[in-house]
């Protein structure tokens, strides 16, 4: 672990918690695809844990993020509830977006996850927009735009970077560089030596972390955010992370370097975290094995009440579309 | 070509300022921003924003880089947080860079979050053939946005319209296009009534008729109205519909005159294939068939991109001419009935 | 399915992935690029290019960023200087971020130039609903691109009129635009006679009839021809007609057909309002308008964006059922004659 | 003027032959539009002439230009034939576009130039593409895209440079730094100190240079061309200038800084290199007048040729839609 200052026992076992609760998360996901039950698209978060956890705990339920299809961590993360969040994975009525958006678009603003886009770049400019109006207001909200490293190769992040810069705008970039695109490697399709330099096309500060360092991630997370707060304006972060279980659930990853992903596997940061935690005194094994056992429990009812759910009435074709229904 | 002296009439770019006058003075979540828009001395590139940021200060007024996915995704995060953005996005055709903003965004967010988000922001856009700008300058895409459902289409076609339609748009809970015409931008009318609304989504009979149903909007209610006036000379009473609101468009308005006139022709500046005629045209088809005593006639622009040579332009905009001749083939073509 | 045993079908993954191989093999001037395309594994997300980089190299097959304003202008400057650039964007949504290159750019060069100079490029792009993706996933612009003078639109509905269809895109000296249905990509067919073309703008009557004419392409053929063979046994004939080409149309082939049915329905995956039936009704309605027996039909998608729940997708998506009621109600509503 | 070695006299002299000719094409595209008989849309690249002459010097017909609006001043540096042009522009059909392009598409394949856009960063991803065409076949040519300061903050700009590093393209982008895009500075619009400092953002050389110099600036494209032909990928050059008449011919351009233009025009470029050739002895002031006096002949021709040649006929626009003529 990184040796800058640590944040506070309870911040370190809240990351913690939050880290586990992605954790098997995932992997209660990937065993419920398998059955059938909850037959969604899933992009697994597994190994990319940390970053939002070290974001959010530095974050109000009134800040808000913006992130992308491989945003089920950022999420859990920022706090969706488990059962409207599994409601809607699994398509039902009582999902957060009454089952109309699913897994690519979950949104939940009472907890701050205004927008979920499966469009590469498309969280950054709106971000912006959610710090506009807080910059407007004053009312000091912070927000965040979650997104991976092949994303920095598209118009969208340049134009977004460029704005928030011009306008100081308090939001914070945080790419989640898990080192692919889909089936292709980092170094064959982005030009930059690392991402965080491309923060010097906007003078504004590029910081690469170790996103897998949960303290190092804290610290990172903190200065920008405490900076976009101060109306100091944006900033780049570019968290190294590594994605456990390729691009999309089901596909192959023979494209993925195997010595890599086996390295990357064995250096899982939530265990990782956990003994470390342990090993310095943060926690007993007891109570976070207190703890993982309370949150399997809740993904448990969570999953199995959504499965329960009702599903979304056909008539729903016709809401939402505008703020008036549509006639039948 | 006014008769009366009384009323001093005014300019569409000025209706339009009067517009976001009136919006941001009365409601401060309203905030415009786009390129150019916060010049203190002109306003933009025609000077329709002219004044905001010298008003209104440039936190609420700002001018934007050239970057109009960020123009769009600005206003779209600002509006889900319950701010009133309108964006200007200069012409018509720079919406194609920021295409996925408007339509797998804008549109979408209300539908995809199950109602819990919504994002009422306005796009301002010009476009319209006929100043010699060439083939990137001109285009009308407000058959893609109809095609797009969750995102409302406006088109006004006189300067009191426009401030009540612009109006009416920024209040809308749910996200519009208003586009201009940029031959009108030079056109005068008469002034609106301070704060007055114009409900979206209806259309409005702009003259009533007995013989033939003639639907219009934008630059194309002029010519309209020129064609049905010279064809009253004849004794034929044409019906004309201003439609105002593109998407959602006012279907019971048009089919109650087609119902009562038996005929019609649908007209716009847009390429005619695949435009806004065509899904007009084909519900009249569909509601009225019966009824109709011939088939309903399309009017548009020709198959091709918008040619620069001042003769091409003349030939690729339809005008009154047009229109009355496609007036006189549903006048012609009386089946037996 | 098929109840002959002798021919081996194939897949539609794989006749597209054969045409590739081919058109590549016989013009050195086809390239291929597209997030993904080179990986020599598993050659792309669906494996449409598979075997591509590692038979032509990298040089001519390569994974591009994800950047598709850049893949859409790499293919247009190397069409303009005589390439045959074959580009992938990977889903219909992500045109939206690519639109001004195509619109603004690939369509319009050709006039804008005067015919100096062209651009012979194909984009390949898949979308369909069924898989429950969501709202940003399977979208069709079919009808814009249709409404943008200087773009074909193609779509293929088995795999031998893909594999012939996609060779006659890249052969063609316009830009194409080259859409694939996602589930179409998991069903079987014929395999294609090797190096056949399918000419664009040629219609295909799959099935012939006398009654009603079904007006399909893409994923609809195969709905259409089972509601067709459905009706059959209630002694209805219905003349199906397999658009392939969107833009330009097959008028000739469309309005034969009707001429001779006097009944028409046209069917699509994208959404109802402003979808290409609006301008295929509208140009029946307006050329046979007396011929006609009863209001063309349209059947598409409802207004709204493509939901995720699977009781909501089903609605969403028109089938045989659909396609088969507007037939019904094409032959109800009779006129007197 | 700089004091790097200066080229051979021959491409000293062409170089103000070039600037000339821009100037006097300018004064008199500005003239002719005021007596209404060629009543085109011109965004005047006075004050700019050195850019492209300095940069065409160092190509032959076979290498490509992708421009812009505002690009006259390119075309005619490129070569494209006066006639031709100006027909164009007159929207005659013996035009280079048969009338159909007008000023802001500019085509003429034959002095190479191959596209001219009205989009703001449309030119550089298609430039791209013309440099691909030549990695491929291995012909040697290279590509330039030109365009402005302003659309340095657009998507394809990001977009365009990445894919050219990474490709590694014979490509040269030239930005001309006018200082405006629109009626909008630089520094409200443009979070770069420099935009030359963005080519970090993809491993790629960025040079500042200033754009009004003719010697410094035919350095600067001639390494960045020999770079690209040599196959070792592309350049950035941000050339610094100044628009004398605003954005769009007509405009009150109220918004420019009254000084800024006036020391501008003050330091004109064209009047300036002229007497730098002479005082340096590389051309007398004869040489010079007679050169002058020949482009403006030329210029008289091609402009009262283009008025008196013919329209297009409305048929044409059934023709170039496709290449097989729509049906009437
Ligand atoms: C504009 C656009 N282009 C392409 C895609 C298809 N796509 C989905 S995810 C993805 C890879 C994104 O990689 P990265 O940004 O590194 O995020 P990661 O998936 O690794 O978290 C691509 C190309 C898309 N969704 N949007
Ligand atoms: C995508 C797009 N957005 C907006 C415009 C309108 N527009 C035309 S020129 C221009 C300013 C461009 O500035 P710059 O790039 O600095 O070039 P300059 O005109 O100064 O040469 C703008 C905003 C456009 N043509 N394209
Ligand atoms: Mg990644
Ligand atoms: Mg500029």
């Amino acid at each position: 672990m990184s040796s800058t200052k640590e944040p506070d026992r309870a911040i370190l076992v809240e990351m913690y918690r939050k880290m586990t609760l992605i954790k098997q998360n995932d992997e209660k996901s990937r065993a419920i695809i398998l059955t059938g039950k909850i037959p969604m698209v899933y992009y697994s978060p597994r190994g990319q844990e940390c970053i939002p956890a070290a974001v959010s705990v530095n974050l109000t339920t009134e800040d808000n993020i913006c992130t992308i299809y491989r945003g089920t961590h950022d999420m859990l993360a920022k706090g969706v509830p488990l059962k409207d969040l599994w409601a809607e994975l699994a398509g039902r009525a009582t999902g957060t977006c009454k089952g109309k958006g699913g897994p690519m678009h979950i949104t939940h603003p009472a907890s701050g996850v205004l927008v979920t886009t499966g469009i590469v770049g498309s969280s950054l400019p709106i971000a912006n927009g959610v710090a506009l109006a807080s910059q407007i207001r004053g009312d000091g909200r912070v927000a965040v735009a979650y997104f991976g490293d092949g994303a920095s190769n598209i118009g969208a992040f340049h134009e977004a970077l460029n704005m928030a810069a011009i306008w100081k705008l308090p939001v914070i970039f945080v790419c989640q560089n898990n080192l692919y695109g889909e089936h292709t490697k980092y170094e064959k399709t982005t030009a930059a030596k690392q991402i965080a330099d491309r923060a010097a096309s906007y003078q504004m500060p590029g910081v690469r972390v170790d996103g897998n360092d949960p303290v190092a991630m804290y610290h990172a997370a903190k200065t920008a955010i405490d900076r976009a707060r101060a109306g100091e304006g944006p900033t780049l972060i570019e968290a190294m992370t590594y994605r456990f279980y390729g691009h999309v659930f089901g596909d192959a990853d023979k494209y993925m370097d195997a010595d890599e992903k086996k390295a990357a596997m064995a250096a899982d940061p939530v265990p990782r975290y956990r003994q470390w935690l342990i090993d310095n005194g943060h926690a007993s094994a007891d109570e976070l094995t207190a703890m993982e056992a309370q949150i399997d429990a809740e993904l448990t009812e969570a999953i199995e009440a959504a499965i329960a759910a009702p599903w979304p009435e056909v008539s729903e074709l016709r809401k939402d579309v505008f703020a008036q229904e549509i006639a039948a | 070509m006014a008769t009366e002296t009384k009323v001093k009439k005014i300019g569409m770019i000025q209706a339009l300022n009067m517009a976001l006058h009136e919006a941001m003075s009365t409601d401060e979540n309203v905030i415009v921003f786009g390129e150019d828009v916060a010049d203190p001395e002109e306003g933009g590139i025609v000077g329709v924003t002219k004044g905001l940021s010298t008003k209104f200060g440039e936190l609420r007024c700002r001018s934007t880089p050239i970057s109009e996915q960020a123009i769009v995704g600005a206003a779209i995060g600002a509006a889900i947080m319950g701010m009133k953005p309108v964006a200007e996005i200069m012409l018509m055709n720079f919406t194609t860079v920021a295409m996925d903003m408007i339509v797998n965004h804008a549109a979408k967010l209300r539908f995809m979050s199950g109602g819990q988000t919504h994002v009422p922001l306005v796009i301002r856009t010009a476009t319209g053939a006929g100043l010699s700008v060439g083939g990137q300058h001109a285009d009308y895409y407000e058959a893609w946005f109809a095609h797009t459902p969750g995102i409302k289409v406006v088109m006004a076609s006189t300067p009191a319209e426009a401030y009540g339609l612009l109006l009416s748009a920024i209040d809308d809970p749910d996200p519009v296009i208003f586009v201009e015409n940029t031959l009108l931008y030079f056109t005068q009318g008469e002034p609106p009534e301070a704060g007055k609304r114009i409900p979206l989504g209806v259309a409005n009979v702009v003259r009533a008729g007995t013989d033939a149903t003639l639907v219009c909007y934008g630059s194309h209610v002029a010519p309209s109205l020129a064609a049905a006036q010279k064809l009253e000379a004849e004794g034929i009473s044409v019906e004309v519909i201003d439609l105002r609101t593109i998407a959602p468009w006012d279907k019971k308005t048009v089919l109650a005159s087609v119902a009562k006139t038996g005929r019609a022709v649908v007209t716009h500046e847009a390429v005619k294939p695949f435009g806004v005629g065509a899904e007009i045209s084909s519900v009249i088809h569909e509601e009225l068939f019966d009824q109709l005593q011939a088939p309903v006639q399309r009017v548009g622009a020709p198959y091709c991109p918008v040619p620069y040579s001042k003769p091409l332009e003349v030939a690729f905009m339809q005008g009154a001419d047009a229109i009355e001749a496609a007036i006189r083939r549903t006048l012609q073509s009386r089946v037996a009935a």
